[in-house]
């Protein structure tokens, strides 16, 4: 099926929903789940826009659809004194909620258009008039306000920010796209083997500048010592690691190498 | 002092302050009790309503402001620009309705109905003051609620709150009886 | 095009505008010769001389302006020292109790701390008397820095800022460690 529709167009995830319910032309009470789901799905893959933040939204009613359909799948436990829930209930109340508002802000925007046809005139009051500037008592607007009051007030507003802070999530640092590949790597480390034939460790790692390349280097070397294709000699504890290069040729990592 | 020239006061005070005035501020400068001085507004308000008549007051939500006629926008128009509003997009207008209708509510309680986060949208409706901070809901966080402002009245052309277009009620009551039907009929051919 | 139609196009001009405006600008408004439309603005002017108009038409040099009657002088002025009535409301006093333990404080570090637009609250204050300018922040675009002002110490009875009481960073530290807690109690919930 064609996506004529690029998604960028919804709102969000209910937007998106009612879209697929008003194309099919089907009844918001009865939908079916396996083909909505489906093409909702569809439409996600095929987002041009590859934000975290937006992708995440669409992605939580993904996830309530296809709940919904496992559960609609699975075989109802028929209990006598229980009233049958539609697993779809909850989701169609929210679809109808959200179809309220939209339409009472076709209603709101139309009155907006009315309202804009009133104009209004600025003040014209005289300058000396506009000159008086009226007297604030402080000490009365200040009232009973004590010191240990506005105190109470900052603490509860320090406290609430520490509660807004979800102290698992913003220990997570940033997610970034891994930069090293490690086939490139592996076949990177044999060039320099048939290059130099004998070198130290050291000498390749000057050319990794993060942690996980030293890392990767580690284990691409691990894995030819595990091929016989290198043979490695350390004098002492926490020397220099001295390798030579047996092999002549170079080979690919194995998908499941590491 | 005549009935007259309290209607010349208040006449001659919407016009110069341009702005809403509230009935209590109103009845002060007239030396009159509020109820005599709304009577006198009403009163007021009908004789503007002849066709002869370019101007009005409009009443929101217990302030006075006087302004033009809607019909004579196009002979305005003609010879003065009027400075354009802020233009509501799908998103803003559709969180400004939840606040319209819910409120007082919270950041959250709207992004639930929503589906979206609504951390922008909000502060663009702050920032046009059509909404604004009105208190705390008492739960974990404290998180602050929101609520409409004179301005969102007035750009909606809004009494008060109670003129909102009623949502149908008549209309979310055939849709469940059509879904009650259905779901009769319903079996599990999902 | 009646004549009342014409009456109130007129009116509505007038008002909007505010200032003077030259008859024939008028009279291409509303579509008619200046001579007639001269003719029309004097037979207004002659209605608005009743005693219950506030307002009445001038005539400039062949320019017109609507404004108030000047026996009305008294009322306008009345309306504008009516005291305002000011109360700290809760938006206020979390703005206040910031800039007091935090100051100098920028508005957006204000708006940080409480997740929304400060504008108005800053404002208020500062009108207020409470807070005021203290200087600028040495960072892009000179954010001006805000902090509390004499009469709010007076008004505290305090001497010096150094006599606020600093906020306990024991307390902040158990404010911590209790949304950590609350966050374990999550985990485990899961």
């Amino acid at each position: 099926m064609s996506i004529p529709v690029k998604l960028e167009a919804f709102e969000g995830p209910l937007d998106l929903l009612l879209h697929l319910i008003d194309k099919n032309k089907i009844n918001i009470y009865d939908i079916p789940i396996v083909e909505i789901t489906d093409q909702y799905l569809e439409y996600i893959q095929n987002m041009k826009v590859k934000d975290m933040e937006v992708m995440s939204e669409f992605l939580v009613m993904a996830a309530t659809l296809i709940n919904i359909k496992s559960r609609m799948l699975l075989p109802v436990e028929v209990k006598e004194d229980e009233d049958e829930v539609d697993p779809r209930q909850e989701l169609v109340d929210r679809l109808l909620e959200y179809k309220m508002f939209k339409y009472v802000s076709d209603k709101l925007r139309d009155k907006q258009d009315d309202a804009a046809r009133v104009l209004y005139k600025p003040p014209t009051i005289p300058d000396e008039i506009a000159d008086y500037k009226e007297e604030i008592d402080v000490e009365e607007l200040i009232g009973d306000l004590t010191l240990t009051k506005l105190q109470e007030i900052f603490n509860s507003i320090i406290k609430r920010n520490f509660n807004k802070i979800d102290p698992i999530r913003s220990k997570f640092g940033k997610i970034e796209k891994e930069e090293i590949n490690l086939s490139e790597i592996f076949i990177h480390i044999q060039e320099y083997g048939i290059r130099h034939k004998v070198f130290y460790f050291r000498n390749l790692l000057d050319e990794q500048t993060s942690k996980m390349g030293v890392i990767v280097t580690f284990l691409g070397i691990l894995e030819l010592i595990k091929q016989g294709r290198v043979k490695i000699e350390q004098e002492y504890m926490f020397d220099d690691i001295k390798i030579t290069y047996l092999a002549t040729s170079i080979i690919k990592m194995e998908e499941d190498g590491f | 002092m005549g009935l007259k020239e309290v209607e010349a006061q208040l006449e001659a005070i919407l016009f110069t302050i341009g702005e809403s005035i509230e009935l209590e501020r109103l009845a002060q400068a007239v030396e009159h009790d509020q109820e005599t001085t709304k009577k006198i507004l009403h009163n007021m308000m009908d004789k503007y309503e002849d066709e002869s008549c370019g101007i009005q007051i409009i009443e929101l939500d217990g302030a006075y402001q006087m302004c033009t006629k809607p019909s004579l926008y196009e002979s305005i128009i003609k010879i003065t620009t009027i400075p354009k509003k802020h233009v509501l997009t799908e998103v803003l207008l559709e969180t400004l309705s939840i606040v319209a209708y819910k409120q007082p509510v919270t950041k959250l309680q709207i992004e639930s109905i929503r589906g979206v986060k609504a951390d922008h949208a909000v502060n663009k409706l702050v920032e046009y003051n059509l909404i604004c901070e009105v208190g705390r809901l008492d739960a974990p966080g404290k998180p602050i609620l929101f609520g409409t402002t004179e301005e969102f009245l007035r750009c909606f052309g809004l009494q008060s709150l109670e003129s909102l277009p009623a949502v149908n009620p008549e209309k979310v009551e055939d849709f469940k009886l059509e879904a009650e039907e259905e779901a009769e009929q319903l079996t599990l051919d999902i």
